[in-house]
């Protein structure tokens, strides 16, 4: 009975942290529910957002069959050859980067100092990119398939350098003694592991790119993200429609193939 | 598509290619950029300047310049059409004075837009209310106005009465009301408001606490028409331009011109440039003189006058850097209240 | 399909047995690819060389920004603290929502199929709306100003965190479910007792990681007029000052750092 | 006492996991099934306590017929009976206490159930049980942190907590070494013994199973073979029991060569 | 030939983990090295095949000094010898035949190590290896789509496909059911003895170890405590060699009771 009294009282204070970070967190939103102003809402607000509703239902179906090159089809087009392009391209520059930031590759302050650099690149807006590029392609959807490579990096090194230092090790040891040299054990070891998960690792992102597509449009960098700004600045809602469902089908759509064929690669 | 690259450029003298009326031993260029600003509904500006391509191809042609291709870009924003002409990726822009003035390290003006004169030219807010509608004029000038416009809000209502009424606005009235404004290189949209602030206040925009930044004028015009926002800057004859859409789009019932009072008028601003980029590979004196002699006469002819239309611009002249520098002072001075 | 076309090759081992080997597909695969790529290159007008003969000219604005414009600091913390307000409360109640959310979208919890479906979807076309046009929308119907970017946060962080949620709730070890249940819990306390332990770590963790997301996509937000430091990055950039330009980046960063910083520990903590 | 009167029990997908079970198990027995992967042992364990629900037949626990309960009866005679799972059924993320508190949640008032602060006392009887399959000492520590074996016991404990009238244990030495095993077992005969719990135990090892058991139950393919006491159980028996294998295997190993 | 001449070995962080061993294992033996948790098992194997370098002492396989071999030639002298693990140790990303003609690479051209297009022979012979251990049918299978067991007899092929003389085998039932343990033990058996192929296995289940081996090596604590014939181990050798056990653990837990 001793013991069990004692362990009763063993139990592990940690109650006054949890109970000081749960007012900490309480405290900074508090703080930050001052960021909140309704006062703003208007009944217009309502009549817009009906507006926007009545768009979507009826729908520009001119504008949204328009196969020419400034009709929906050809702009979505555009923007999945941009989300396609810039992925690759982010990813080749990903890849060095992810190798160079894993700590289990790498001297540690090799990859500190490689990490610090993505948070930089991963810390600049679309925006600036945009006009990074447009002083190096001019404006078009050559300049966004380069914002978008850009504005991938941060993430596909993060998840690259994940995939990294999940490898499964042991691999390695059996074919160690089999006899394998360090090349071969990279090539028949590591290289089946990373490939599908990068793979996969980029459709993910190739799904993502085709949404942040529409900050491209802020730099005149091509896609269906400009048009459809305009048109929402323009209140022109049926044209709102039009492009919104172009674009939500086609995300599905792309997100429906594109979980299928990750899990694929992920799962087998 | 075929036309490889923007600024690949064949300068070798070719054959006349006898189609169309391109004169002999024509310079040939691959390919034109023009770059234009967001100033008006951008999808709006690419269908209407289309028949500007053709227009400047022939007139181009007759100078000496066979162009492959002109490929129009509207930029969504002032800045990436300036830093596109200052790289050089863009070879033509037509920008406003102001944002001109901030990318003359590699842009140079080559002509300035003209356009009628407006019926109200006052330095007083009152004469234009009193003096509506405004309408256009017959004589050209080469500058206009920004005016500050108040809204069919109760706040905006207010401040026009009382500026209708020969009083002063406080700053504090002003500062109570939401503005909306342009992008910060937009002279009529901005940098002519702040100046106006400052000289009348001491004030700049960046002191008020309302203040939203539209991206095109009509959504600036629908938001005061919404109510979102009680006031907003635009230029003289934008109520002109958003006349049919105040009570198409936006649903009003009454008219622009009896809804919307002007508040304030600042000092005339220069209008808009033709500017040609320094640091194109395409560019040299020839093609900016060739540029300037085709813009001229596309703004006289019949069916250039309605494509430039868009911008409210009804002709050009022949410009230099130093017209624009009232611009840089007024820049100098908005930049430093920044 | 694909083995009715390219019939599988036949090995017969020295023992008699037959080895049907299937055509590998990383020709066709190869193939398609390289045409996907080939067209679209032709429709962005994508061109090696000039990355070739103008790679300099993306670092003309680099170079502007530096050094930074450090008396610009002080004109920075409001909209600064505005946009780490606007990504905390977003992330916050985003997070929150998301737990309900995600649990009736998962298939081992929520017995009922045709909630799930239609919470899967819900949240699916949550995400498929790009967060600057729901921003847009926002500034709509909430006016100007940094209600509106809140709520397009909160909508992406709902959208976001809901999605990995349930994802995680589905691959939970249901083992130990199964043992509430044995021991006499109702199906929510069993969640409550044997789900969220496991998924806690991983929640908390992603929705850390969607508040420095935020933080870092609030400096857009600002040019719908969504309010924060994103309205001031705008107006430098019209005025072509890079090097406040640059101060505001450097300010992000260092914060976006700290916030990392931060959560990683917690994150640490949590695992 | 459970009882089984033709029990059938068929899987949505048409598998046919039980076939008219007849069964009598008496309060405080010790009882072994063995059988092949597959014969239905599982199912037949967790029909028990309606984790499945039987097809035909009646099955009547504690003179209650389980087929009736409904909701909130099934929860509270659930608790009734305790469950141990081959690979523990833990959640591995929080101490081994909060593991074993976990039993008495059902009972507890409701903001305790919602923001798990348990009272004292139920702390205390925790930790007996704890101290019961002496593991006292790693009351505090997280779960993942144990071995298997002790892992088991921790599994032990929160049934114990629970202070049911009867165990079913499903493989609970599947995954642990010999000596590990032997403590488990020797852990639930002793409750057997002590606390005259009823005991029922899937297990493939048919050594052990005979050395602890007092009677054996065979399943081969949804059928009990064999029931009797344990000392009787002859190789002949065994055979019988796993006899069907072997054959089964060569002909699915020959289908699928041709695939 | 495997011979130990007074080997020891010990970690960089000071652990002792081979201690004065001696031992002598002729070409075609099957031996079972059993023994408690940490007491030198897998580090008795390892040192075999130079996966980890002895401290003192001298070890001679097949009349090779192990301890003088020097970068290419440890990795020729692996070939030699194939190694199984408890974890299969696969690459769960590709099929099965291509973790079997990974055996292959070391002695490939290197035009085909960098493409991994392999021979029509090798895939032969990494056929007829995945035939012997009766899963040719999934030669185009994920990995990652198989059972343990199934695992384990891919690990094993690829292990024939090498050709070597001996075999080292850590623990290679230890996460298999009883079934699929006995398919793989009767596969390493078959082996063994068809095939003339020297088996070191590490091994926890007692039973199987004296079912299937000739010869039992006790180890503990670094040290060897019992060497000779299956037939020849009794109870109190068996005691003797876990014996350590349950003193150790009843030490070890007081303390920790009264930390
Ligand atoms: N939830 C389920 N749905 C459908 N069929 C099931 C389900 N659970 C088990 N089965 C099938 O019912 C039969 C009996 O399964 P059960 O799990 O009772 O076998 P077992 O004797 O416990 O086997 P093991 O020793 O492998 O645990 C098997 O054919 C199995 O495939
Ligand atoms: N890489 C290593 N570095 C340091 N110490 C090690 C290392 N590997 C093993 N040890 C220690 O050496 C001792 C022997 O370990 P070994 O792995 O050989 O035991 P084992 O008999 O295989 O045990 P098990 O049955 O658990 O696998 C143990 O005390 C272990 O902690
Ligand atoms: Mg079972
Ligand atoms: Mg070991």
């Amino acid at each position: 009975m001793m013991t069990l009294e004692k362990q009763l009282h063993n139990a592990p204070k940690n109650n006054r942290y949890l109970l000081m970070v749960t007012v900490i967190i309480l405290l900074l939103f508090t703080w930050s529910i001052t960021a909140l102003n309704f006062n703003n809402i208007e009944q217009s607000g309502m009549v817009i957002a009906s507006n926007l509703v009545k768009g979507l239902l009826n729908p520009d179906l001119d504008l949204l069959f328009d196969f020419t090159s400034s009709g929906i089809m050809y702009l979505l087009m555009e923007t999945i050859a941009i989300a396609f392009l810039g992925t690759i391209i982010g990813s080749i520059l990903a890849i060095p980067l992810a190798f160079l930031s894993a700590s289990s590759i790498v001297p540690s302050l090799v990859a500190y100092i490689i990490r610090l650099l993505l948070i930089v690149v991963r810390t600049v807006p679309a925006l600036v990119y945009g006009l990074m590029l447009i002083r190096v392609t001019g404006p078009g959807p050559f300049a966004g398939v380069l914002t978008i490579a850009f504005v991938s990096i941060g993430m596909l090194s993060k998840l690259f350098v994940d995939a990294i230092e999940d490898l499964d090790t042991d691999v390695l040891e059996s074919m160690a003694s089999l006899g394998c040299s360090t090349m071969e054990k990279i090539r028949y070891g590591i290289i089946p592991q990373l490939f599908s998960m990068f793979l996969s690792i980029m459709i993910y992102r190739f799904d993502m790119n085709l949404r942040e597509a529409s900050v491209l449009g802020l730099v005149g960098a091509g896609g269906i993200g400009a048009p459809l700004i305009f048109a929402m600045n323009g209140y022109r809602w049926t044209e709102v429609g039009s492009i919104l469902i172009g674009l939500v089908l086609l995300i599905l759509i792309v997100e429906l193939f594109s979980n299928r064929l990750r899990s694929k690669l992920v799962r087998g | 598509q075929e036309s490889s690259g923007n600024n690949s450029v064949d300068t070798s003298k070719t054959e006349a290619t006898g189609e169309n009326d391109s004169g002999e031993g024509n310079i040939e260029i691959d390919e034109l950029s023009i770059g234009f600003v967001p100033s008006r509904d951008p999808d709006e500006i690419i269908t209407a300047t289309e028949p500007l391509k053709n227009l400047l191809t022939e007139e181009l042609a007759s100078l000496g310049y066979d162009v492959g291709n002109i490929d129009i870009t509207v930029g969504t924003n002032y800045e990436a059409v300036g830093e596109a002409l200052s790289a050089g990726t863009t070879d033509v822009g037509l920008i406003p004075g102001g944002t001109y003035v901030l990318y003359d390290d590699g842009a140079e003006v080559a002509l300035t837009a003209t356009r009628a004169g407006l019926s109200n030219d006052s330095d007083a807010a009152k004469d234009w209310n009193e003096n509506k509608p405004t309408e256009p004029r017959d004589d050209q000038v080469t500058y206009y106005r920004a005016l500050l416009i108040a809204g069919p809000s109760e706040k905006g209502q207010a401040l026009a009465d009382k500026v209708n009424n020969g009083e002063e606005l406080t700053f504090d009235e002003l500062n109570e009301a939401s503005w909306s404004v342009m992008s910060s290189s937009s002279p009529a949209g901005y940098i002519y408001p702040a100046l106006w602030l400052q000289e009348n206040y001491n004030k700049t925009i960046t002191d008020l606490d309302q203040v939203v930044q539209a991206d095109s004028y009509g959504s600036a015009f629908a938001r005061l028409a919404a109510g979102q926002t009680d006031i907003l800057v635009t230029y003289a004859d934008a109520r002109r331009d958003n006349e049919q859409s105040w009570t198409d789009d936006f649903g009003r019932d009454a008219s622009i011109w009896d809804e919307t009072n002007v508040i304030g008028v600042t000092p005339g601003i220069y209008n808009d440039t033709v500017s040609v980029s320094k640091n194109s590979d395409i560019m040299d004196d020839d093609l900016k003189s060739a540029i300037q002699e085709a813009f001229i006469n596309i703004g006289e002819s019949e069916e250039g006058k309605e494509v430039i239309s868009i911008y409210s611009h009804e002709g050009y002249q022949k410009a230099q850097d130093s017209d624009y520098d009232h611009e840089r002072e007024a820049q100098k001075i908005v930049q430093s209240l920044n | 399909m694909y083995d009715k076309i390219f019939r599988p090759k036949k090995m017969v081992l020295p023992n008699g047995k037959i080895v049907l080997e299937k055509r590998s597909k990383t020709p066709l695969i190869l193939l398609v690819l390289i045409i996907s790529i080939y067209y679209s290159i032709q429709l962005t007008n994508f061109e090696i060389s000039i990355i070739k003969d103008r790679w300099n000219e993306f670092f003309v604005i680099v170079w502007e920004m530096l050094p930074p414009n450090w008396q610009y600091t002080s004109k920075l913390w409001e909209a600064l603290l505005d946009t780490i307000k606007m990504s905390l409360l977003g992330s916050g109640i985003g997070a929150l929502a998301a737990i309900p959310v995600a649990m009736l979208a998962s298939v081992n919890i929520m017995t009922n199929k045709v909630i799930a479906i239609a919470s899967k979807v819900l949240l699916s076309l949550l995400r498929t709306l790009p967060t600057l046009v729901s921003a847009l929308i926002a500034t709509f119907i909430f006016g100007l100003g940094t209600t509106a970017g809140t709520v397009a946060i909160f909508l992406f962080t709902l959208a976001y965190v809901g999605k990995l949620l349930y994802e995680q709730i589905e691959n939970v070890d249901m083992d130990a479910f199964e043992a509430m249940e044995a021991i006499g819990m109702t199906r929510i306390q069993a969640f409550r007792y044997a789900v969220i332990p496991q998924i806690l770590p991983n929640y908390l963790s992603t929705s850390l990681f969607c508040f420095e997301g935020n933080v870092r996509y609030a400096a857009i937000l600002g040019y719908v007029g969504a309010g924060g430091i994103g309205l001031i990055l705008n107006e430098n950039l019209g005025w072509r000052d890079y090097s406040s330009v640059g101060m505001i980046l450097l300010l992000l960063v260092v914060t976006v750092f700290l916030i990392e910083t931060v959560s990683e520990h917690f994150r640490k903590k949590l695992m | 006492m459970i009882e089984f009167i033709d029990v059938h029990k068929t899987y949505t997908n048409e598998v046919k996991a039980l076939h008219a079970i007849n069964l009598k198990i008496e309060q405080g027995e010790f009882v072994a099934i063995i059988g092949l992967s597959g014969a239905g042992k599982s199912t037949l364990l967790r029909c028990i306590n309606r984790m499945h629900d039987i097809t035909k037949g009646k099955l009547i626990v504690n003179n209650i017929d389980v087929a009736t309960l409904k909701g909130k009866e099934i929860r509270r005679f659930r608790r009734k009976i305790g469950m141990i799972f081959q690979s523990f059924n833990l959640v591995t993320r929080t101490t081994v206490l909060k593991n074993v508190l976990v039993s008495f949640v059902p009972d507890a008032p409701l903001w305790r159930k919602w923001t798990g602060v348990f009272s004292k006392q139920h702390k205390f009887q925790a930790l007996t049980a704890l101290d019961k399959v002496g593991i006292l000492d790693k009351a505090y520590v997280r779960v993942d942190q144990l071995s298997g074996g002790q892992q088991q016991r921790v599994s032990l404990a929160r049934t114990l907590a629970q202070h049911p009238d009867i165990i079913l244990a499903d493989e609970p030495i599947a995954s642990l070494d010999p000596v590990t095993s032997k403590q488990v077992m020797d852990d639930l005969k002793d409750i057997n013994q002590n606390m005259e719990m009823t005991i029922l135990m899937n297990i493939h090892h048919v050594e052990v199973a005979l050395e602890y058991a007092d009677r054996i139950i065979g399943v081969r393919k949804g059928e009990i073979v064999y029931d009797g006491k344990a000392a009787d159980v002859t190789q002949d028996i065994l055979d019988d029991i796993y006899g069907g294998k072997r054959e089964d295997m060569e002909t699915i190993e020959q289908e699928e060569a041709y695939v």
